[in-house]
């Protein structure tokens, strides 16, 4: 029996979290971030260094061939520093769509290109969740037609994944004739989604026609615990922040950190949080060995870790006082993180209907 | 219970209205500006002096209308010009600040020189007061001056001066007597802005905007006779005014008109086909809002009726600022979660909802729960004066 | 101008304060309670004296002809010693009904009596709400069948007003042939309400037949103002108990008033509760001046009260730390009537739904 | 991340469940008892622990089973009788508390008297801790003894002393060296309950029922011999054992099977014909906390992970009793909420459900939350140990 992280994805996330660290001091966050591509090449080059764009790629086509635990490392180190590249679409959620429903061939041309870095995936899954702006992309015949907002990562995309419909999924090329890419500025200028529209394209369909739907669900799946490792290292150090901020702020002669008020907000603030680190783990660990439980429990670890992430933002914001609500900390990034995290792949509610209905509690 | 104000005042509002309807085309759009006034500004601003729809009560002798104090009319001005939204004068630090400092504690030649043309938006005001290392503890401020020649040569940091780059002058509090206990060494100063060693730097906050600035302070001369009140009295100075800040009636209209506005976007706005208004969960949360909203509209009407009586609230009063501040953040949060990933898109992007004013909002709503007295320092204030609970017990000396 | 309670209202406030703080110390609530009948022979009299229980009955039934404001200064003076008789009922919600929808004769049989104290009225609508283990009460030809739920006060009355659908409400003697009443104990044993079931009972019609729509309006809305003031006299001693206990209570050589977690709850009890009073004096001023907008406002103020109350109950049981758990100090009896009037005609959730259609924002 | 607990206790397991399937007839009901142990539970202690499922780790001289620490074992103990809802044994504070304390402190002549009798049965113990001026602040306690004739003379108050009505024996804090600092004072002693001096009071509360007592102490004696560790080191004696307490890994389990029941609720009731289930705003809620109570599970696991390690888990152990009965309340609030007025009807109503034990639940729940440490001091500690905040600042002399 041992729950946790093994010795090998302890150092895993000790040679992650100095990689980033290490680039990633604030005045290049903001540099970064201020560029608004989503993609910094010097990042992005070192994770390719460090085998991590391959992360969940098997050894025969190029990749590292770990499991998703070991991808969850990686991401909540990323999510620490938020760092400017696109690996929730690119290095986890493109993967595990050619993974489980791509072609042989498929796999064999995109994989390989993935795992070295060449290319990036942005990857559009979000009108199979819920529907707004956008109705999806359709397929009739072997064309596809329509627009996918909040494609994963797609502004620095060179090829995108998209849903059309629950059972097809297309490759297609940043370039194709018929797509136009319109890039969606949140308020977090470290990351880069966009919306694809697609007139008359034709379909390279995953797997063959009809054949995608398990694919989908995966990747959506995927894609819900990246965006939870990311919150959970983004929040985690929001706290920590607090606290240090605290212990060395003063005001009327002592630290605030000695004031009760402010220590019950840190108290509250890793309560919240800690436990979920706990299931987003075990979550990870379902996903490879009890596919069973794997649905629910990244369903419930998502939402919960963007309720705690709510809470975290704003109380480590508040525990700053006017510094937090300045560019001065830069604190504004992990909050922005945070809170584009949590809108993307399901907002909570969403993903608790969707509880709901994966325990059998409510019609679908 | 009588919430009619009576023949004088309902007479008194139909001239405004009278007012307005004819002169509203000469106003400058409504809305904060972050600029110095101009001549379309000043010209409004003298109209509304004139007629009495401004500046009422500071005396003829300094450019103003002279009126008694009437705080229905007050009222009634604000709820009329809110409700034509039309530009109701200039505001800002000067006029709201400055002004009454000097009334109360300037001497005769301060007033002359200055009141008048601040009303009047000849002279911009911004405010010197907090420090990076003096928030919520304001009375630890080092920013210092020491007097040579007849002059203060201030030295020192400040912060959150807003409208810093586009102000005239500054009221600033400085330590001149280093020696004094904290609240007895500060003096309230008037400093020109065009002085030399004053750099002026935009504060960039998590909203991407410069709603504030750095001020530093580089033996910045100024004139000894540019104190207000006594040297080494800068606290009281400061404080006596601070007694009179506006807005302790919290702000229930523009909180009623985003109600409006929420209520827009879930009737407007469908979520898998679906209105949002039709979704439990977003409604539901609305209303309890709107509820607190109309709760606090009431309350003010009663804060309002003590004002009149001449009636010291207590507790109530002193809720308002907490109450609304929260509520506030409540509403742009609600508008953000009913949106989903839309209500993440922010200024220029494409599908932006409002230009991304809700995610700005509620950015600087959380920047407003922070500022000017945190919810922690309110919730101190609310306990010890409010319900009569212990201060925050002196500490015993540490090494 | 003048928005707040005018000085007659002040002597009526202190008054009825005096009163009920002289007759309600801690052990005889507590005696009453443990008798759980909902009336208190002692207490219902000295209201009668106090003319009370006419307080919204005109002066030509016997009455004191008062406004909806002048009963909830007694009713919340009610709620502070959660003072054990069925004035809601009886004194409000039946005096309502009959005002609005009674025939001249049925005013000039029940008014006096209830003045007088000599007849107590207990009123069902809970199914014109909301149902769940009751269908209600209907109505064929002129006969009764049915049954009601959540009789507000019907444990010690001697008659009750049971609204048959939406347009009849019937007057139903306790000891008519077909009445059967059964006790429902919740946990506040202060107040007593009851199931009646009717079997074949000949209906006595408010106003006859198909007359009493608007009645029935009224008198919920009536109670729920009542309701509100109970639960907002409650809540508001509930906190000045809790800053009272924790001025006196000392722990490591402190009063525990003096730690901020414990100044902060109560700064927090307080600011949730108080301006929800101006809503419920603006809501009882609009019920009789501006009746346009007694709807709205009404189901407003008792949803936020309601919301108040719930975590006031908490918060203030909490400061007082394992006192306020034990019946030691009795708190709980505040606890308590504040939970109950929280569900009773609408929990906030169905007002909050209920306002959403008052303003037209849903079909009904 | 390895969840299987390997071979050698997929046998014990196994054997486990095929010791609960032949013996489980000769259980008592499961659940705690309010009562004395009778011959019933005696019998069934006594089986249990000669096959080692209980009291594994009491040396065999003292009446236990004698084997070494495994914690897995524990566990897995733990988790077979919950699935069987099957009687796990004897609990109370004289196995929980008196005896560990005893292991490390008793001499060999109190291990010998008093062990064995207690873990069968014999001998059920209360706790004398609390009193109505100590609670969070336990070492401020004022119930004294002085020494006369061999003999402690207690005096004073002890309260919340569950199953003191029922006890054979008190193990109590009394202050003994009045003139030591608070800390200092303090004797742990055992006390006979049949002596002369005490009276037990039942001490109801919030849910009508006595959980608890309260224990009166006039002139009681009880012989120096009785005293457990030295005199005045009571309150390191008493800090030992409150070290080993369990119920540290918080209790899932049982707030699993809450959830179960809630939703059964929800898919069962129904509200205006339409299931409360289908209902989003409570379904929603049941979501999130089971969102938090899933979390809290395999919380639990991460730390039964580092205490099998030997690893100190640090904040993350610190925040288990916060998160744990926070959570507790909230999921029996969603249960009374869902049910409307039909959920503040109690015990005995007709109607009601559950027999009105989610009320109960709900304001025992406010209990524990305040139990043991208010919530206050829990945040307490989690920012002081777990974040390594400052502690509250000593105070300056005052009068």
């Amino acid at each position: 029996m041992e729950f946790g992280l093994s010795d090998d994805q302890k150092l895993l996330e000790n040679s992650f979290r100095r990689f980033t660290e290490n680039k990633l001091p604030l005045e290049r966050i903001r540099e970064f971030a201020n560029t608004k591509t989503g993609c910094n090449a010097d990042i992005w080059n070192g994770l390719v260094e460090l085998a991590a764009t391959g992360v969940l790629i098997p050894e025969q086509y190029g990749g590292a061939g770990f499991k998703m635990l070991d991808a969850l490392v990686i991401l909540e180190s990323l999510g620490r520093t938020v760092t400017p590249v696109p690996f929730t679409g690119s290095a986890i959620m493109a993967p595990v769509a050619l993974l489980t429903g791509g072609t042989e061939a498929q796999k064999e041309e995109w994989l390989p290109q993935i795992a070295a870095g060449e290319t990036k995936f942005g990857v559009g899954v979000t009108e199979i969740i819920s529907t707004r702006d956008s109705k999806g992309v359709s397929l009739s015949g072997d064309t596809l037609n329509g627009n996918t907002m909040f494609v994963i990562d797609g502004g620095p995309a060179d090829v995108y994944l998209i849903a059309a419909g629950p059972d097809n999924m297309a490759i297609v090329p940043r370039t194709a004739p018929g797509v136009t890419v319109t890039q969606l500025t949140t308020i977090d200028y470290t990351r880069m989604h966009c919306e694809v529209k697609l007139e008359g394209v034709k379909a390279d369909l995953l797997g063959g026609k009809g054949k995608a739907s398990e694919a989908i669900k995966k990747t959506i799946m995927a894609g819900r615990l990246a965006l939870a490792a990311d919150t959970l290292g983004a929040a985690e150090v929001m706290i920590y922040k607090a606290v240090e901020y605290a212990k060395e702020r003063k005001q009327f002669e002592r630290a605030i950190a000695s004031y009760q008020a402010v220590k019950h907000m840190c108290a509250e603030m890793i309560t919240e949080l800690e436990p979920f680190r706990s299931l987003l783990w075990y979550a990870a660990y379902a996903y490879d060995e009890m596919p069973d439980e794997a649905l629910i429990n990244i369903l419930l670890a998502k939402s919960g870790i963007d309720e705690a992430g709510k809470f975290i933002k704003r109380t480590a914001t508040e525990v700053h006082g006017g510094m937090g609500f300045t560019d001065l900390m830069g604190l504004h990034y992990w909050y922005k993180r945070v809170s584009v995290n949590r809108a993307l792949l399901g907002t909570p509610d969403i993903l608790r209907n969707e509880a709901a209905i994966a325990q059998g509690w409510l019609a679908a | 219970m009588d919430l009619s104000y009576g023949p004088e005042y309902e007479d008194f509002r139909a001239e405004l209205r009278a007012f307005i309807e004819k002169n509203q085309h000469k106003a400058p759009p409504a809305g904060m500006g972050m600029k110095h006034p101009e001549a379309l500004e000043q010209d409004w601003q003298k109209l509304l002096i004139e007629n009495g729809y401004t500046c009422r009560t500071i005396p003829k002798k300094y450019g103003g209308y002279g009126a008694e104090p009437d705080i229905l009319k007050t009222v009634i001005i604000q709820e009329e010009f809110t409700k034509a939204n039309v530009n109701s004068g200039l505001s800002g630090q000067g006029i709201g600040m400055l002004v009454p400092t000097l009334l109360e504690n300037g001497n005769e030649e301060q007033r002359e020189k200055y009141i008048r043309p601040t009303i009047y938006g000849e002279i911009h005001w911004c405010q010197g007061y907090s420090e990076p290392g003096a928030g919520s503890d304001l009375a630890s401020l080092r920013t210092n001056a020491r007097v040579e020649d007849d002059h203060f040569i201030i030295n020192g940091q400040k912060i959150w001066t807003s409208g810093a780059h586009f102000a005239d002058m500054c009221f600033i509090l400085v330590r001149t007597e280093p020696d004094k206990p904290k609240h007895e060494g500060i003096s309230y100063i008037m400093m020109d802005m065009k002085t030399p060693g004053i750099e002026v730097r935009p504060l960039v906050t998590m909203t991407g905007a410069a709603e504030f600035n750095e001020t530093f302070l580089t033996d910045v001369k100024v004139p000894v006779e540019n104190v207000v009140g006594k040297r080494g009295e800068g606290w009281k100075v400061a404080n006596t005014t601070l007694k009179h800040e506006r807005g302790m009636l919290g702000d229930p209209g523009q909180m009623l008109s985003r109600i409006e506005s929420i209520l827009k976007i879930l009737q407007n706005e469908k979520l898998d086909g679906k209105r949002l208004i039709e979704h439990d969960m977003y409604r539901d949360r609305l209303i309890a809002a709107q509820a607190k909203t109309e709760a606090l509209k009431f309350h003010s009407l009663r804060l309002l009726s003590h004002t009149l009586k001449n009636e010291e609230p207590g507790v109530s009063r002193l809720i308002v600022k907490y109450y609304g501040t929260t509520l506030a953040r409540e509403l742009s949060d609600i508008a953000l979660e009913a949106l989903g990933e839309l209500g993440q898109l922010y200024m220029g992007s494409p599908h932006v909802r409002s230009h991304g004013s809700w995610q700005w909002r509620n950015m600087f709503d959380l920047g407003l729960i922070i500022g000017g007295g945190t919810s922690q320092i309110q919730k101190n204030i609310i306990s010890e004066r409010g319900l009569g609970m212990p201060r925050e017990p002196k500490l015993a000396e540490t090494k």
